[in-house]
């Protein structure tokens, strides 16, 4: 075997995911993900693992949280509908704190919108799609090779901090074929579950301040609850408003309070410019395309693309911004990373949202002008 | 650095999705970065189909085709509605069975009996993705014919090895038949 | 009765599936450039197995004014 | 199809349909079209609900009130639909894995409720719409791109499943036997209660190629040759049966029907609470 | 119940339960207590999932790999664990509401798969755990808070539908019969495959008072009064059968098992593909 | 009868939606919404309206889709598990652009959490919970009398806007009960459907800026086609990029750019002073109750209530906040319309938040002495 | 402006919550303004309940009790859980079977049997809701006797009429059958 | 046999719901202050159906040393 090989983004993703130690896939078939599914049905049994066909996206989302409570590291793959119908068990998932990797590719929605269509409209989902509060892990990757080490580090996150946590890409990566070498990837970390050591005294959900007690498998002597309901450390279910705060406190603080662990990201030419594209994804791509484009043009821009847009880098994100007199987020939405940029960016910085949501990839050459134009006008 | 866009456009079926995967494998085998994607019609239910594949010696940032150096299609729907998109000294590859109206433009067309080789020489229609890929190597000088040969039976399925080679030799034979009327350009 | 029928054929409509084809009682039809074709009408008895089997309405009897 | 249906009953600027060559969501729509006509139908009144998949996208093409709903859940935007207007003729076009799978539930509440739905599952084995996964009625050891050492489910008979949960009317035909199909569902609109009808269909596509079962005409043939009739069914043996579909009436009784039994409540409060 | 069983079986320090005085979920969940310890089974080895309702929290009283899932997808969670780890012995602990209401399609894809799980439905034919409103196992008529003026809906005989999608065991029992539901209880678990248990329950809050059926004691006497036992049944009359519900096995069937299946798939890989 | 009664708030929802309209529910019982549904189960067959129980929420919402396309008002009410589940077919409601109302009386997530206690968890699910681009309309009482008012105007609203509206109520309102006249709404405006004329050239998504083509009932001689995929004026899918963008431009439009119109809020005391406090439901009542106790400490504090929580009154906001010195947001949440106010309130201005996440109520007290404290700390 | 905290505590299924909405409403009927609420046991499955009213003549804004002036009880979990609420000039009453621990407060306790008059008077222990009405009214002229007994008449079953009337007289003659011993407060 | 068994209740479980009151076959069972009570000692059969129909594990017979 060649040691580049052309693989495609949903490839890749199955191949980082078996690199990451995954034994089990529980889905249900949608456009542009299918391909994620079919590949874990035919690679699966060759690496001990389990691939199940489920009857729909919730009950694949369930058999997954069941598979991984023994022990096995799980994940799925969906789009946009069946993203929105697995949300009740990824909050299931968050607050029983079960490891698990949920791979959304984005389709242009809403609704069953063009099936096969990019977009990336789901950013605010991937961020409060299932009710209440929780805090979620949530990757973007914005190339094929990215889309391999995003998914095993989704696992690592989601093992350390037992948590779900969501790959959203969208179509663009999803059906790319690009070169990749594995090789560069071969001594990645894999982190693998601690085994809790005492049977007698295990708390399985401990409270361990931004951090989580480690969890043991069904049917090796631990025996403890899981529930969805708001838990003791034993797991066991209470209305005691300490406890609850102290619960939720943690599994919102256990994700933001660690942000320096988790935050990922990439920067071009962010020593400062005219003007800082923010972007993400294949949009990225295309941004970078662009601000080749703009160079010409005379027009200093430089990139920040997050992987990890959930949580946001905002820390990186607030040291990089006064450099620049404009801001840009560019994505295939309606604007939706765009409010949090809003949010982070304060001051006098104008924070402009460069979209396109008619199904269509962004062309950097519509990014460029869009870019070139706002100077013109000199807002 | 130089890139070179390609766009294979057919109806499905055709196999021309598998002949843009093999074309990047080639480019990956002679040691060039390639980016190789494709249309999928929502409606892709045997309708028209079209795969694009970028070959470059660096990294390629947009993955996607804007504007084809070299246009190849089978099918008359995939050439008129990609025709105008192929750069200014870009070349399209026509079907010969397709009837091209008569029009005025800066690119080069140029017409093989690509279905009919296969269905007639070969006697297998389904390997006019692979004629077709052997008349865009010989043609362009895009990817070596040894890479080319190794991409193609990496892919096809086993058993049908022979045919295939065969529908790559008809491919080059189809251009060098040809000879100097053809208008030959080194790609990369 | 069965004189004053037509053979019509949407050429737009016809995907070339060859059900028609296949299931003609007088193998009066063929497929050309992936669209079907009648090769002789006379021998074309109006059973309308055709347009009872074609799933694209492709192809069906009309009555003649 | 004859011309004058298709010019009264399709929405001819939505032609040619989308379906791949060969495929039989064409047949088995337009039984449903010769239905409706041989019934007399008043075209207003009549709502096409589809779900998603490549029959469900039949829909669209049709000249009635029509509605394309999310995957799975046509029974029940058609249970709203009929509930809230009882004057609408109301029949849902489905596939094996949109009322099969996804749709399981609100199938069998609908049987159970039997509320007055037609519903015509169009089972072509597989998933189409998405490229060839098994659905719950792809045969075992059939091939599909989920299951591509072999489909390891059991199979999922959907008419039995129907008169599991309680439907009132129950039948199975298929897209060869396009005569019969016509006439089953012509009485399952008729029917008063939920009535399933099943068309047996073929997707050359994504099933057919996978698991070489020769061409669209071949496969069409191929469900000549294995459905048996449930009259004659009923003199073979269990060995004979081996590999064979039913056709023909599994059920039909009288049962109470949902908006009826709700608007007989209605009329007992008017006199009871008055 | 026997001390020894609950110092056993159950997490003490989470006694008295949140059920009402006179709620036989107790009862129930002392069956499977009961099952569970005649079989001799490892505790570590057996794991209790179930879903959302007051019958549904018998999984946090239990001393064992427990799981208290979303509503209606205790199955969904069991099949993931199964499968994962054959293993463990599964049990599912589930209401008529969480089982049949939103549930339904897991469960009769389960049936289907005939995976080894055994899921035992505490059917006291309303939602308690919501106060009261029907289900889809209220009988006609009856009222509940959302049917004040009776409930329409037909009832849902859930062994029927199990039988109809598949399952290879189906049984009923009752909280009176508890030594026969405590039989059937073990033999599902013993049998290899899908197995059902429904065992009818009582619900003296909301369904009992609502329907005055009189005190806890009193509506178990109804079960004992309104049940004929499958071997009786055989030999009576529609009639004579009308209102009472049959208990006993209805179907104990060897098919092929889901896992088992998914293992031997694997094994002709290892020898094929090697 | 007597002009006054004594209400509880989920009857309210009821008696509000009876008196816009309403002639159809189906839902599926879930605490603390339940007694919504018990209601209508009661009150409908006297006023010739349905009621159905469905065998899930998923099942409702469709049903309710359904049924507004025969021309009925339709509603569903539910909580947090059952409002994830009702999040794809929202979606569709929101792309096919059929009026239905939906009432989620919130309580603490995530998953099952607490259910019979407060919360405001699912404002951002309210916004963004399903997938794609779209917009909606989300309303929030913060009393009975509200929650009367509000019910009817998400009627109009829905009608108006031929869009999916949410009544996002707690369980402090949803449970309360108070005394209310309805004597004071009985000259309410109630916004019915309008009728489209012409049935040769009906184009029920017609392309009409800002607003929305009249919608058809079923069954009335209109034959047209609904579909969750992107479609044309005349409602047939289609994959025109054009198209796509013109439709989800209207879709997000109609709301955005109808704000002035569409935005409800109420503000106390704000000419200026020492802090605004934002916040809205019930908490916004022990806000009020705070303000008297800073009073007494010569804090003076105005409250900012947004009623119709999205599209949040942004403009308001931005005129009012400048005249104080801080800003909280007070919310039963770990901060969820925080990020919205943060995004709004530029400059300087110290925005603050006050959560209460425990499944309690928040008391004035706890409300004030974290103001009180910030101003000791002088942040 | 005056307001009054009211809470009622006892056991499921004594009815305390409809006692709050009757008191509530007997306020309104009165013309004041009243906002009843009670606490859902999620596990409420036939355990505690509380129902909360309060009574103002102006709105009111935070809609909880806090701080009780009244605390009725009918069951002993209920009193031990809520006493320390209590305002410090509050009045608790409880129900005669409780026994109350020796323990020394501001808050004035004081006992009638209510339980037992309802089981006993009138032979009907779940009208035990009502004589606890007929017991505040009469203790702390919260509402008007008239406006309680049409509160009550108006929210019990049909042909209940009778029996909860004369409960709530009971109820009253409890009160009144302590004469002066009893601290009397005119509430509003 | 029946003789070195004894019938223990545990209060803080019983709910009072009276099922074990009713099946008892010699009625030596009742309810004071929403607990059950044995009534009398003396003639309790050991039969354990008390045992068998309590919900709540709340009353069992217990052998004795
Ligand atoms: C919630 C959701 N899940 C999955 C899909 C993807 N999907 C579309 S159609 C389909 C299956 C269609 O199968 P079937 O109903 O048998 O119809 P066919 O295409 O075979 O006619 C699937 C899985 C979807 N659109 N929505
Ligand atoms: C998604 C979702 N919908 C609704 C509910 C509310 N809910 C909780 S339990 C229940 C019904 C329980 O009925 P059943 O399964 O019969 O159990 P029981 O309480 O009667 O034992 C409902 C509707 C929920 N928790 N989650
Ligand atoms: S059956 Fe119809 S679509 Fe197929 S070849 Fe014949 S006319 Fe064409
Ligand atoms: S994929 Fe199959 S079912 Fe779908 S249109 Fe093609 S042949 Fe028909
Ligand atoms: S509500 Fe009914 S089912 Fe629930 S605990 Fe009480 S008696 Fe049992
Ligand atoms: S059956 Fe159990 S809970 Fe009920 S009264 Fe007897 S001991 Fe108490």
């Amino acid at each position: 075997m060649m040691a580049t090989r052309l693989m495609q983004g949903n490839e890749a993703v199955v191949e980082g995911a078996i690199a990451a130690g995954l034994k089990f896939y529980a889905g249900y078939p949608i456009t542009p993900s299918t391909e994620i599914a079919e590949l874990c049905a035919e690679k699966l049994p060759f690496v001990g693992g389990k691939f199940i066909q489920m009857e729909d996206e919730i009950a694949s989302m369930a058999a997954v949280i069941g598979a991984s409570l023994t022990g096995l590291k799980a994940m799925t793959a969906t789009s946009g509908p069946g993203f929105s119908l697995k949300q009740e068990n990824i909050g299931f998932a968050a607050i029983a704190e079960v490891p698990c990797v949920i791979a959304d590719v984005q389709r242009r929605g809403p609704s069953t919108g063009m099936p096969t269509s990019p977009a990336q409209g789901d950013v605010m989902q991937s961020r409060w799609g299932t009710h209440g509060d929780h805090s979620i892990i949530v990757l973007s990757p914005s190339s094929v090779k990215e889309a391999y080490y995003v998914t095993i580090q989704a696992f690592n996150l989601s093992e350390k901090y037992r948590t779900p946590v969501i790959i959203l890409m969208d179509e663009v990566i999803g059906h790319l074929r690009e070169a990749v070498n594995l090789e560069e990837y071969k001594d990645i970390e894999i982190i693998e579950r601690t085994m809790p050591q005492d049977k007698e005294n295990y708390l399985p959900y401990q409270h361990i301040e931004n951090g989580v007690a480690p969890l043991a498998p069904f049917g090796k002597g631990f025996r403890f609850h899981v529930t969805g309901l708001v838990h003791n450390e034993d797991g066991l279910p209470t209305n005691d408003p300490k406890v609850a705060e102290k619960l939720i406190e943690r599994l919102v603080g256990k994700i933001e309070n660690n942000k320096r662990d988790i935050v990922m990201f990439e920067e071009k030419y962010t020593e400062g410019g005219d003007v800082l594209i923010i972007s993400f994804g294949s949009s990225a791509r295309a941004c970078e395309a662009a601000i080749e484009n703009l160079k010409k043009e005379g027009i200093q821009a430089g990139l920040f693309r997050p992987i990890a847009i959930w949580p946001f880098p905002d820390e990186r994100l607030k040291e990089i911004y006064p450099k620049f007199k404009k801001v840009f987020v560019v994505e295939m939405n309606t604007g939706q990373l765009y409010y949090e940029v809003d949010r982070i960016v304060k001051g006098d910085t104008y924070v402009g949202k460069i979209n396109k949501f008619n199904g269509e990839f962004f062309t950097p050459c519509e990014i460029a002008e869009k870019i070139k134009e706002s100077f013109k006008n000199g807002i | 650095m130089s890139t070179v866009e390609i766009r294979l456009g057919g109806s499905g079926g055709q196999g021309l999705i598998l002949a843009g995967i093999i074309l990047a494998e080639a480019a990956i085998l002679d040691g060039k970065i390639s980016v190789q994607s494709q249309s999928y019609g929502p409606e892709a239910r045997g309708g028209s189909s079209k795969a694009e594949v970028i070959i470059s010696d660096g990294y390629i940032t947009y993955p996607k085709v804007l504007r084809p150096d070299i246009l190849l299609t089978l099918a008359f729907s995939a050439y008129s509605c990609y025709k105008k998109d192929v750069k200014e000294n870009g070349m399209i590859i026509v079907d010969e069975s397709i009837i091209l109206p008569e029009e005025q433009s800066s690119v080069k067309v140029i017409q093989f009996p690509i279905i009919k080789t296969a269905q007639e020489v070969i006697g297998k229609s389904f390997v006019a993705n692979i004629v077709s890929l052997g008349v865009l190597a010989e043609l362009t000088k895009l990817v070596t014919k040894d890479s080319l040969e190794k991409a193609v039976l990496n892919r096809v399925p086993p058993g049908t090895e022979e045919i295939n080679r065969k529908a790559l030799l008809e491919g080059y034979n189809l251009v060098k038949m040809r000879g100097s009327e053809v208008w030959q350009r080194q790609m990369i | 009765m069965v004189k004053n029928k037509e053979l019509v054929i949407i050429e737009e409509w016809c995907k070339g599936c060859g059900i028609c084809v296949e299931f003609c009682p007088v193998k009066v039809l063929e497929i050309k450039n992936d669209k079907v074709r009648l090769i002789d009408a006379d021998k074309c008895i109006k059973c309308g197995i055709c347009e009872l089997r074609c799933p694209d309405f492709a192809i069906y009897l009309e009555v003649k004014e | 199809m004859a011309s004058e249906l298709v010019e009264k009953y399709f929405r001819k600027e939505t032609l040619p349909n989308i379906w791949c060559p060969g495929c039989s969501n064409g047949t088995v729509t337009a039984a449903i079209v010769r239905a409706i006509d041989n019934l007399g139908l008043d075209k207003d009144k009549v709502c096409i609900v589809s779900g998603i998949g490549c029959s469900s996208r039949a829909s669209g093409y049709l000249d009635f009130n029509t509605l394309h709903t999310t995957h799975g859940r046509a029974i029940a935007f058609a249970t709203g639909i009929k509930f809230a207007n009882p004057e609408l003729t109301v029949i849902v076009i489905t596939g094996d894995g949109d009322n099969a799978a996804i749709g399981g539930n609100h199938f069998i509440h609908a049987c159970r409720r039997n509320i007055d739905l037609t519903v015509v599952m169009y089972n072509n084995h597989i998933y189409g719409m998405t490229g060839g996964q098994y659905s719950p009625t792809t045969p075992r050891f059939d091939r599909a791109t989920t299951a591509p050492y072999g489909n390891i489910d059991r199979y999922f008979d959907i008419c039995k499943l129907a008169i599991g949960a309680g439907a009132t009317y129950v039948a199975r035909s298929t897209a060869y036997h396009v005569q019969q199909l016509t006439k089953l569902i012509e009485k399952g609109i008729s029917h008063k209660g939920f009535s399933f009808i099943e068309a047996l269909s073929t997707c050359p596509t994504y099933y057919g190629r996978r698991n070489k079962k020769g061409s669209p005409a071949d496969m069409l043939k191929w469900l000549k040759d294995h459905t048996v009739d449930i009259k004659q069914a009923s003199k073979m043996t269990a060995e004979e049966l081996n590999g064979k579909f039913i056709i023909g009436e599994f059920l039909n009784v009288e049962e109470p029907e949902y908006v009826e039994e709700y608007e007989k409540m209605i009329e007992n409060l008017r006199v009871n609470y008055k």
